[in-house]
């Protein structure tokens, strides 16, 4: 079983905070001591207010960091109370976060990183893009959006020369229907598939991997009480367990990022 | 100042709060988070004989000021705990119990045999009170012979203080305190959670994979607060507060009506240091008020203004 | 859209949105507030036989997400409230239900037959479950017998449909619903206030006069909604769900469960039009989701996924 | 028994917001319905937060209204999560008010009015004082606070040539002591006694008012869930009843001010 990793819980405070898409944020938290030490496909949980309601923290996903400037950033999507709360704050603001939580995932050495994101899943993947760049021209990004509204500037979110393509249901950004249908056409032999976006996609993803024998990698959305370990709430199940215990394994230790094909769907 | 304090069975702890069982896994693995020796007690989460893969996920959803948990006692079972789980515990110096829940009697008694012999382990909470367990858990503790029995059963093997867990989904839940003191418990803790519910307006399903599940948080501290009283009114043994315990005040409202010590749960969730705050809120508010022990705050508790 | 329903013994309103007892005073009184007209029904604050003064202050506090209250019935007892308050409501064009509460079997029949020969007023609820009243109330919501004698008294006299609103203090509220059934109720309203406390840590006194109160509003939302929902599944007759109800969101799972009509208490406090918004909300989901009649949408909840 | 008072619900919105003595803040709102019909002793009812936390309302004695301008001030003292939220309020900022609520009082025609207020109490005092330009003369204003940096500056929130006498606990401003111990030397034939102020404050005003056989009104702050009369929760017993179920009554309803002679203190 992992170990808990080493978090902190620290004052961060609102560097920007902005809209990059409709109903979709990006912001800049000052962070030192979660930025010096976050990897990809971690994540920090903002407590969103401070009184009671909402309740529990809201786990987010980095983006970015900046470790001597001592910040990272977060896309995140308005969809209920805690997300309305930080899409009013100011710079300045101050927000009580977690972090950094989850695995870092580190990617294979070798052959073709094919970045399958859909919304705001864009997000870890853009961070294994930035964290990596001896691998960038090993990568192809494949992005998906509802329609153009809520597609992002993605050039201004990734780093420079990395190979993107878009998709929108609505086809009023590139191909028109769903990223996944974008996969096929972009893998090569010794490919790895990443992937991180809503569950059906995600489903669809591996699914399309697995048919091709591509190991396929997916970072989980699990509604998490602690982000810990703590609770045993956030479990996904596994097709294999030696013992009942293991039948169920916890997304904020374990992963987010885990082994698509490990995972029951 | 001292904060000790009686859980039952001649245990003292050094201050009155201890992590509630479930809610901060089996303790040890905390270790790199805070100084777990700061910590009046730990009580690990519940294991039951056999290894448990608990419920269908989702497993939690947030409620106004608390959340649902239909965990259901995912745990690698009682052989493995003892092996893996029971030797980092031992390492803890802080008062470390063990929660163990059967579908029996015997089963019961059986679990709590085994600890006899390990050292490290202070003392068993008996989990009679789990709302998501499906065979056994709150069926115990919703009848004043249940309770009673298994308590006994314990009792009559166990060389450790037994600690009995109450469920607030019952009736007359001191009746329950009544028949477990009757049967031997050294202590009582309450509450576990509250049945509760959550549906998903959009596809017309319940949220969680359970159906129902435990409600615990904020929400609920009026209630344990009311049933605690309840209790300490009706029995001697000492008696463990919880629900809801989020800050200092809290803690001390459960102490100034006469718990002994008071467990945190879901508050970790939000801060995880939450329960080392409150061991520091309630030595500032006994020098606020000039008490020298934790007994001269335990049961102060006056009457209202005009009664 | 029909927004109908039926509430028990034939009495049907016209939409599924009640004021619970105890939050709307006598009704009539905020004929200025809104157009009661709009409202399902009105349920009347709880009276007594005698006039009483109720409980000692204070009476509220708030609390995580909800509040405690232990007004203790304070009402002009059943002889003035037929002189002065039965008129007013009985001009309402809305359901309008009167809560009367008993000190024994007697009393309630009693009580029950006055309104025999009154006009305007369309059904009673009877109060078996306020934790506010030291003789009666509470107690015959807490036993099968206790509960179904009681609804078998009243039913022998009354030529109105009769609902019990039963308490979830209790162990197994399914099976007093299936008792107050068995004892000839029309229809069953739950929850009443679960047993709350909270205390003073600077006084180390407690808030309430009273010491305990009833805990209402959002925090016991998810408790009421699994208690209607083991109702639901074992009671044939309408059930009305209240506890927490606050947004349409709310409202619309108590109704997907199978609730037939729900009430609306303490966030009348906070948002004295919510049960409008919550009318209008419900109207909203059924046109989007395409539901012709409340009927289908009432319990037309799926199991989890998964399962 | 009283008639609810016609109140309505309104987006208020903050015209500004600024501490007036430590942790006494004056607040000015826009809110042109309820600013119409407030009169002295009337309150209003604050939603500190548009979440559960806060969860009730806070009631709010009005200060001075403009009905032209459609604004009106509220003092308040920061001691809990709502006010704390009110305090850190912008301008622009809106609340959710209720208002107006309880009833209005009507100070007597003739004879002197001593008005005894102490912290915030001076409130719904000072509202008289602004309302009754006719009654100033008679007026003696007598006000009370711990200590000078608890006293605001009274000048600028009374209407002008009030008469007017200050007391500290401490006695770094004016007399050094209770205000209760000025109101012997201010009393004069025709006297009546309105009070506003800490609860044990009132019940001093209300026994030397008593003694000295003067009407006296006080202003009561007791808890309140709804603050319109539908929860019996507010209640305050009188010394007299007809019947039981007037031993205690409303505040909200009967209130805020109310016969200081006829309650329980
Ligand atoms: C590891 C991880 C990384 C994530 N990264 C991102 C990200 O980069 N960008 C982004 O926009 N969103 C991300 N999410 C999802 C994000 O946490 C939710 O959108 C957010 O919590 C919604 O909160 P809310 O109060 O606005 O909405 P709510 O109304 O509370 O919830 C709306 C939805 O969000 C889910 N949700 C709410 N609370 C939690 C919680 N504590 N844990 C998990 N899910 C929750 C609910 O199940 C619900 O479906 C991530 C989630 C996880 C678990
Ligand atoms: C009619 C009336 C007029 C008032 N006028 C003023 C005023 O002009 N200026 C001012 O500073 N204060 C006034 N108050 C008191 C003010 O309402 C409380 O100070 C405020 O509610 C505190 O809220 P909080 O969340 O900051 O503190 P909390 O921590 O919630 O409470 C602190 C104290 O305030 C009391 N309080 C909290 N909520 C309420 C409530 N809903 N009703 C009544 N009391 C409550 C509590 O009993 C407690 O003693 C008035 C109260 C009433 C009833
Ligand atoms: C996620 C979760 C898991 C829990 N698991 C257990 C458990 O295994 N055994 C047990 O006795 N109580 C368990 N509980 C109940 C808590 O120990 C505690 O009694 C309850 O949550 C009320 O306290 P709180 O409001 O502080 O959390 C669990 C609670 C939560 C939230
Ligand atoms: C202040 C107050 C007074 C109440 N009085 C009564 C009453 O007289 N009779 C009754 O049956 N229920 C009474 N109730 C209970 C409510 O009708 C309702 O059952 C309960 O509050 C749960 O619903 P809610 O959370 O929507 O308020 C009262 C509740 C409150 C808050
Ligand atoms: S969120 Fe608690 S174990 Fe993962
Ligand atoms: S506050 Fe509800 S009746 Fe006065």
């Amino acid at each position: 079983m992992p170990e808990i990793p080493h978090f902190v819980q620290e004052q961060a405070r609102v560097l920007s905070n902005q809209p990059v898409a409709k109903g979709i944020y990006l912001m800049r938290l000052e962070a030192p001591a979660v930025s010096r030490t976050c990897q990809p496909a971690q994540f920090v949980q903002i407590l969103t207010d401070p009184g009671l309601s909402p309740f529990l923290r809201r786990p987010f996903s980095a983006l970015r960091v900046d470790r001597d400037a001592g910040w990272f950033e977060i896309i995140y999507d308005v969809i209920g109370p805690g997300t309305e709360r930080m899409a009013v704050a100011k710079i300045g603001d101050e927000f009580d976060i977690n972090g950094p939580l989850g695995q870092p995932f580190v990617p294979p050495n070798t052959g073709r990183l094919l970045l399958v994101g859909g919304g705001v899943g864009l997000v870890p993947l853009a961070f294994l893009a930035w964290a990596h760049p001896e691998r960038r021209n090993d990568m192809v990004y494949l992005m998906g959006a509802a329609n153009g509204h809520r597609m992002p500037d993605m050039a201004a979110l990734l780093p420079q020369n990395l190979v993107l393509h878009l998709a929108t249901d609505d086809g009023s950004v590139g191909h028109k229907g769903f990223v996944t249908q974008l996969i096929a056409e972009h893998v090569v032999p010794n490919t790895t598939v990443i992937t991180c976006g809503p569950h059906a996609m995600m489903a669809q993803v591996a699914k399309i991997a697995g048919e091709r024998k591509l190991p396929c990698f997916a970072s989980l959305e699990n509604h998490m009480a602690c982000g810990f370990g703590a609770c045993m709430g956030c479990v996904v199940a596994y097709k294999e367990a030696t013992t009942p215990d293991l039948q169920y394994r916890r997304v904020c230790l374990e992963g987010p990022m885990v082994n698509a094909h490990a995972i029951v769907w | 100042m001292d904060l000790s304090t009686h859980i039952g069975g001649g245990l003292k702890i050094k201050n009155p709060v201890m992590m509630a069982s479930g809610t901060f896994g089996h303790g040890a693995e905390y270790a790199t988070l805070f100084d777990l020796s700061r910590l009046g007690g730990v009580v690990t989460k519940t294991i039951t004989f056999h290894a448990r893969a608990g419920n269908l996920p989702p497993r939690t959803v947030e409620t106004p000021s608390g959340m649902l948990n239909s965990i259901g006692l995912t745990n690698p079972g009682i052989d493995a705990f003892i092996r893996d789980k029971v030797p980092p515990l031992a390492a803890l110096n802080t008062g470390r119990v063990v929660s163990i829940a059967g579908t029996s009697n015997e089963e019961f008694a059986e679990m709590a045999r085994r600890f006899n012999d390990l050292d490290g382990v202070d003392a068993l909470e008996l989990n009679i009170s789990s709302p998501n367990m499906k065979d056994g858990g709150m069926l115990f503790g919703c009848s004043e012979t249940a309770a009673h029995d298994v308590t006994r059963a314990v009792k009559a093997v166990s060389r450790l203080p037994i600690i009995v867990k109450l469920t607030p989904n019952v009736t007359d839940i001191a009746a329950i305190a009544v028949a477990v003191e009757e049967g031997g418990a050294d202590g009582i803790a309450l509450i576990n959670t509250l049945l509760g519910m959550a549906v998903n307006i959009h596809t017309r399903r319940p949220v969680l994979g359970n159906i129902t599940g435990g409600l615990s948080g904020p929400a609920i501290k009026p209630v344990a607060l009311a049933l605690t009283w309840k209790v300490v009114n009706r029995v001697s043994v000492p008696v463990i507060g919880m629900g809801g315990i989020t800050t200092v005040q809290d803690a001390l409202e459960f102490l100034i009506i006469g718990a002994s010590a008071i467990q945190v749960g879901t508050a970790t969730f939000v801060h995880h240091s939450a329960a080392l705050e409150i061991i520091d809120g309630i030595a500032d508010y006994c020098k606020a008020h000039q008490l020298a022990n934790l007994s001269d705050l335990v049961g102060s508790l006056q009457p209202p203004l005009g009664r």
